[in-house]
C-alpha cells in the first residue's frame, strides 16, 4: 500500500534520481539471479499478477483513504525477483496512465518492491511454523510496517512531515472528500489511524486470499522461488 | 479506470500526432518533462503549458477525459501548494503548474500513442523479460477488467451492493476479489500453455518500425527549442 | 393491461463510442411469455438485456419494466428478476455452491431457516443437491450453469433473463435445460426472455420470437409465423431450424405439408403423406 | 503406414485428484482425416486434446504424435500443430493482430519478408486483412476466433486442433467456419481434430467420428456409420443430428430411405420418394 502519489516537480531532483538508480540496480540484481527457464514459465503469471495489482489499487476501500496494492501477495506468489519486476511494471504503467509523476516511479518501485521482498522472505520462514494464511497475514503486516516507515521517512526528509500525510485518493473521482475529511482531523493521530487501518486491511486480505489458495490451489503457494539453484533462500 | 478511454483515443485517433512515430513522441515527452523540472519562472511554465495544450487540442482528444486526467495531479499539487509553499502565491502557482505541465506532457503521449508502441520503444532499452511482462500485464488488464465488470454487474443484480452497508459491501467485495484472483491464475495457466504451443521462448516478438518523418522532426525540434528557451536566462 | 417489459426504439452508446440502436418494432413482453430473441453476432441482443436489467441507460428511447424505468428504479425491479449471463463463471460468487445459491436470499435478509429451505428446494428441483458443499470453481460447465440458474431462481423471480443459456452444453443437458425452463414457466409462471444461436431448440421453447438485425427489431411472432418467412430470417443473416427449412422446401415444390415443431411431428407428417401417396 | 496420432488407453490425474480415463478403442488419426470428437460434458474431450498437444502427461497408457511422445518431444512436434482453444480471448496476446498472426513465424525465425507474405496471405484467406493493425480487445467475438485461427494456421501445420470452434457463433459465421475448415483440409491437406457439441454440423464436416462416453472411446466410424447406430449415440448421452434421426425413424417404419448429410440431400430423397410413391 505504500505508494507516494506525487506529481512531477515536487520531489527534489537528488531524491528521485537516486531512487531511480537504486531501482535499476535492484532490477539488475534480480534479473541476474533468475533462472531463465523457470522465469519463462512464470512470465504470464507475473503479468496477470501485475494486472491484478493495478486493479486492486483502483478498488476503493470505502471508509479509509488508502488503497491496497497486493504487493506482498505478489511477492509471495511470484517470488522476489519476478515480484519486484511486477512492481516496477505496475509503477511505470501507473505513471503512463497519468497517475503520479514519471519521476517518482523509481521511488515507488523501491517502496512497493520492499513489500514484495520482505513479504516473500518472512513468509518463507514463517510458513514452516504455522498455517499459510496466518503466515501470510503476519508477513504482510511486517512488510507493510517497514515500507510505511520508509515512505514516511522519505516524505519527511524531502518535503516536510506535515504534508507527508498519506492523502491517498482512490480512483480519479470523489476521493477528494476523504482527503479533506482526514485533513480536518488533527494531523498525526488521524494519519496513524488511517495507516494502521490500511495495513490491517491489506494484511487481512492477503491472509484471506492465501487461505483460499491453500484450499483450492495449494501448488501456487508451495511454488519455489525462481532462482538458480535456490541461491537466495 | 481511464485506461480504456485513453487506450481508445490512442488507438483510434487520426491526427498527425497519432501518425508520428512513438520514438519521437517519447523523446518529446522526456524533453518537455526536463523542461518542467528546470523551468524557474511562471512564464516559462506557462509557455510549456501552452505548447502541450495546443498539441493536445490538435490531436482531437476527448477534452472531458483530458480534464479528468489533469484534475488528479492538479489536486495533489494543490495540497502541497496550499500547505507547504505558503511563502508566496507565485511559488504555490509554480508548484501547481509544474505538476500540471508534466501531467499534460504524459497525457499528450498516452492519448496519441498506443501502449503497444510505447512498449516497442521501451523494448529497445529494457530486458526482454520486463517487456514481456509489460505486454502480458497490458493484455490481462483488459481481460480482467471485463471479468471484473461482469462480476460487479452480477453482484449488483443479486442484491449484493447497498450504498449504506459498508461492512456488507466489504465482505462481498472481498469475495469478488477472491473469485477474480482464482480466475486470473487459471487464466495465466492457459496463457502459458497456448504461448508455449505457439513457440513462446521468453520473448514476444514485436513490430518495431519507427519511421522518422517530417512530423517527427518538427515535434522534436520544437520541443528542443522550447527546452532551450526554458534553460536560457532571459534578461528582458 | 400493463406490459411486463416494454422497450421502444432505444439507442445506446458504449464508452468507446460504439453505437447500438434497437428500433423498428416495439419489444413487448407480457407476463407468462416465453420470449426468444434471435439475431446475428453483434446485433445487440446482450445490449437489449442489459437495458432491461437497468445496467445501462439508453441515450434515446424508453425502457419500462413493470411500469418503471429499470435504470432509475434498479433496486425495486432487481428483486423481481433473475438473471443468468453467458459466462456463468463470472457470476458465481459464493465460496461454496450453497453460499452462492443463498447469496441473494442473504442479501435480502431472509431468516436463516427460510434460506436453508429455499436453497435445498431449488437445488433438488435442479438435481444439484449432491454438490451443495463443493467449491464452484471445479464444477463442470453444465453444473456451473445449473448453480447459476439456481441462484437466479431462488428468489422466485417473476421474470427470468438468460443470455445464451445453451452455450457449451451437451445435447442431453440442453434438452434438460429446455424442459426445466418450460416447467418453470408452466408451474411457477415465470416469464422468460432468452437469447440463443441454437435455432433448432427454439421451436420447443419459444412462445414468442423477436428477430433483431442491423439495429432493427425486424420481426415478432409465434415460432410458426416467424419460421414460415424464411426470406426474412435469411435477410437477418440467420438460418431457419433444419426441419422448418426441409418442410418449407417440400412445400415450395407443391407437396402439401405443414411446418413441424419437433421430430415427432415431422415424422408423422411424412409417414402420413407417404402412406397416402402409396395408397393412392 | 505410420499414424499421425495414436492414443492408447490413457489415464490422467488432475492435481485435485480428478481421474479421467480414456480407454476402449484406440484413438487413431491419419493424415488428411477430418476427425470430430463427440462426447457429453466432462467426458474428457479437452483432456484428450491436451494430451495430444503434450500439455499433459498420462499416468497410464501411451500417446504418440508423428511417432513421438508429445510431452517429451514437445518442441519438435509443436511446430507441426496449430491449435485454437475454446477461449480465444486468452489466446490472442500479440499486441496487434498482425503481431499475433506473426507470433509463431517470428519465434521460428523466418525471414521478415516471408513472415509478411504469409501473414497477409492467411489474413486474406480468412477475410481479416482489414484489421491487421487493430488491437485485439477491440474485436468482436467472431473476429477474435478468426484471428486465433489465422495465428494457428500461419505456420502451415500438418494438424489443426480446435476445441469447440463453433461456440457462440451465429449460423452464418458457423457455416463460413465449416467451409473454411473444409477448404483448409482439401486444399492445404491439413488434418483436423475438432470437438463440438453442435451435432447438426458434424455431417458437413467430419470424415471420421469418435464418440467418448464414461471414460471409454465407445465408437469410431464415418458419420453415416456412427449416426446409423442411434442406440449407441443415445447411450453416450448424445443426440443424433436431426435429419439423421428423422430419416432413421422413417427407415424403421419400413420406408426405404438412406441417411442424408445435408438438407439438400434430405430434400431430394424425400421428393424422389414422394414422386415415385405418387407415380406408382
Ligand atoms: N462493452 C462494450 N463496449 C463497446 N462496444 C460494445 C460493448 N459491448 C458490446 N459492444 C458492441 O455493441 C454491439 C452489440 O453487441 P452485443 O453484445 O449486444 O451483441 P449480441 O447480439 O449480444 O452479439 P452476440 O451474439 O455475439 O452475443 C456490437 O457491435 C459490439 O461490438
Ligand atoms: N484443470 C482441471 N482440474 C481438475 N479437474 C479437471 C480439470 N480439467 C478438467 N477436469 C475434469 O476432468 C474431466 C474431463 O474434463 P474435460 O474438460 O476434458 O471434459 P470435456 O469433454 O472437454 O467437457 P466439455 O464438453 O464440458 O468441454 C471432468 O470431470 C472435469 O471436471
Ligand atoms: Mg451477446
Ligand atoms: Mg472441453
Amino acid at each position: 500500500m505504500s505508494h507516494i502519489h506525487l506529481p512531477d516537480g515536487i520531489m527534489p531532483f537528488a531524491w528521485w534520481a537516486s531512487a531511480y538508480i537504486g531501482c535499476i540496480a535492484v532490477l539488475c540484481i534480480m534479473l541476474r539471479l533468475i533462472n531463465k527457464e523457470e522465469v519463462r514459465r512464470k512470465i504470464p503469471f507475473t503479468g496477470v499478477m501485475a494486472a491484478l495489482m493495478l486493479i486492486s489499487m483502483s478498488v476503493p476501500l470505502g471508509f479509509i483513504p488508502v488503497h491496497m496494492s497486493l504487493s506482498v501477495l505478489n511477492g509471495i506468489l511470484a517470488g522476489p525477483a519476478l515480484g519486484f519486476i511486477a512492481v516496477f511494471v505496475v509503477n511505470i504503467m501507473l505513471s503512463l496512465m497519468g497517475h503520479g509523476g514519471i519521476s517518482v516511479a523509481g521511488l515507488n518501485t523501491l517502496l512497493m518492491g520492499s513489500e514484495a521482498l520482505i513479504g516473500y522472505y518472512v513468509f518463507t520462514v514463517l510458513k514452516r511454523h504455522m498455517k499459510p494464511s496466518l503466515a501470510a497475514g503476519i508477513s504482510a503486516l511486517a512488510a507493510l510496517v517497514v515500507s510505511v516507515a520508509l515512505m514516511l521517512g522519505v516524505l519527511a526528509a524531502t518535503i516536510g512531515v506535515e504534508e507527508a500525510l498519506p492523502g491517498h485518493e482512490q480512483g480519479e473521482k470523489g476521493g477528494g472528500s476523504n482527503t479533506v475529511s482526514f485533513l480536518s482531523l488533527s494531523g498525526w493521530s488521524a494519519a496513524a489511524v488511517i495507516l494502521i487501518l490500511g495495513m490491517l486491511t491489506e494484511a487481512l486480505v492477503t491472509g484471506m486470499i492465501v487461505s483460499f489458495f491453500s484450499r483450492v490451489r495449494p501448488d501456487l503457494i508451495d511454488a519455489p522461488a525462481v532462482f538458480n539453484n535456490n541461491r537466495m533462500g | 479506470m481511464h485506461l480504456a478511454a485513453v487506450d481508445y483515443m490512442a488507438v483510434n485517433g487520426k491526427s498527425f500526432l497519432h501518425k508520428a512515430g512513438p520514438h519521437s513522441k517519447i523523446l518529446m515527452t522526456l524533453i518537455l518533462i526536463a523542461g518542467v523540472l528546470v523551468a524557474d519562472s511562471l512564464a516559462k511554465l506557462g509557455l510549456i503549458f501552452l505548447f502541450a495544450a495546443v498539441l493536445i487540442l490538435m490531436s482531437g482528444a476527448d477534452l472531458k477525459e483530458i480534464f479528468h486526467l489533469v484534475v488528479y495531479p492538479a489536486f495533489f499539487s494543490m495540497v502541497f501548494a496550499l500547505i507547504s509553499m505558503q511563502q508566496s502565491v507565485i511559488t504555490g502557482a509554480k508548484v501547481m503548474l509544474r505538476a500540471i505541465d508534466a501531467a499534460m506532457a504524459v497525457i499528450l503521449l498516452i492519448t496519441t500513442t498506443s501502449y503497444v508502441d510505447i512498449f516497442a520503444v521501451l523494448s529497445l532499452f529494457l530486458p526482454g523479460v520486463i517487456v514481456d511482462i509489460f505486454i502480458f500485464t497490458y493484455r490481462s488488464l483488459f481481460i480482467l477488467l471485463e471479468k471484473l465488470e461482469n462480476l460487479l454487474k452480477s453482484i449488483r443484480l443479486r442484491g449484493g451492493y447497498h450504498p449504506l452497508r459498508l461492512a456488507f459491501n466489504f465482505k462481498n467485495t472481498a469475495g469478488m476479489i477472491g473469485v477474480l484472483i482464482i480466475h486470473s491464475f487459471d487464466m495465466s495457466d492457459r496463457l502459458y500453455r497456448i504461448y508455449t504451443l505457439r513457440g513462446y521462448s521468453g520473448r514476444i516478438p514485436l513490430t518495431r518500425k519507427f519511421k522518422t518523418g517530417a512530423c517527427d522532426i518538427v515535434l522534436v525540434v520544437m520541443s528542443v527549442l522550447l527546452l532551450t528557451g526554458v534553460i536560457i536566462k532571459w534578461n528582458i | 393491461m400493463e406490459h411486463l417489459v416494454k422497450v421502444q426504439c432505444i439507442k445506446h452508446v458504449y464508452p468507446d463510442k460504439t453505437e447500438v440502436s434497437l428500433c423498428g418494432l416495439e419489444f413487448i413482453v407480457n407476463a407468462g411469455d416465453k420470449v426468444v430473441v434471435l439475431g446475428p453476432n453483434g446485433s445487440g441482443k446482450t445490449t437489449l438485456l442489459s437495458h432491461i436489467l437497468g445496467l445501462l441507460s439508453p441515450v434515446e428511447g424508453s425502457v419500462e419494466v413493470m411500469g418503471k424505468r429499470p435504470d432509475k428504479s434498479f433496486n425495486a425491479i432487481r428483486k423481481h428478476i433473475g438473471v443468468v449471463f453467458q459466462n456463468v463463471d463470472e457470476q458465481i460468487i459464493g465460496p461454496r455452491v450453497y453460499d452462492d445459491i443463498a447469496f441473494t436470499l442473504r442479501n435480502e435478509r431472509l431468516p436463516g431457516a427460510e434460506i436453508d429451505r429455499r436453497v435445498r428446494e431449488v437445488a433438488r428441483d435442479l438435481g444439484i443437491e449432491g454438490i451443495l458443499d463443493k467449491i464452484p470453481h471445479y464444477l463442470s460447465g453444465g453444473q456451473k450453469k445449473k448453480v447459476a440458474l439456481a441462484g437466479a431462481i431462488a428468489m422466485k423471480p417473476e421474470l427470468l433473463i438468460m443470455d445464451e443459456p445453451f452455450d457449451g452444453l451437451d445435447p442431453k443437458s440442453k434438452a434438460e435445460m429446455v424442459s426445466l425452463l418450460n416447467s418453470l414457466n408452466r408451474e411457477s409462471g415465470i416469464t422468460l426472455i432468452i437469447t440463443t444461436h441454437d435455432i433448432n431448440i427454439v421451436p420447443q421453447l419459444a412462445s414468442l420470437i423477436y428477430v433483431i438485425s442491423a439495429g432493427q427489431i425486424v420481426s415478432k411472432g409465434r415460432p410458426a409465423e416467424i419460421f414460415e418467412r424464411i426470406d426474412l430470417i435469411r435477410e437477418a443473416n440467420l438460418e431457419p431450424p433444419i426441419l422448418t427449412e426441409l418442410f418449407s422446401r417440400l412445400k415450395k415444390r407443391g407437396i402439401p405439408v405443414g411446418l413441424p415443431d419437433s421430430i415427432d411431428q415431422a415424422e408423422s407428417i411424412l409417414v402420413e403423406l407417404l402412406q397416402s401417396g402409396l395408397d393412392s
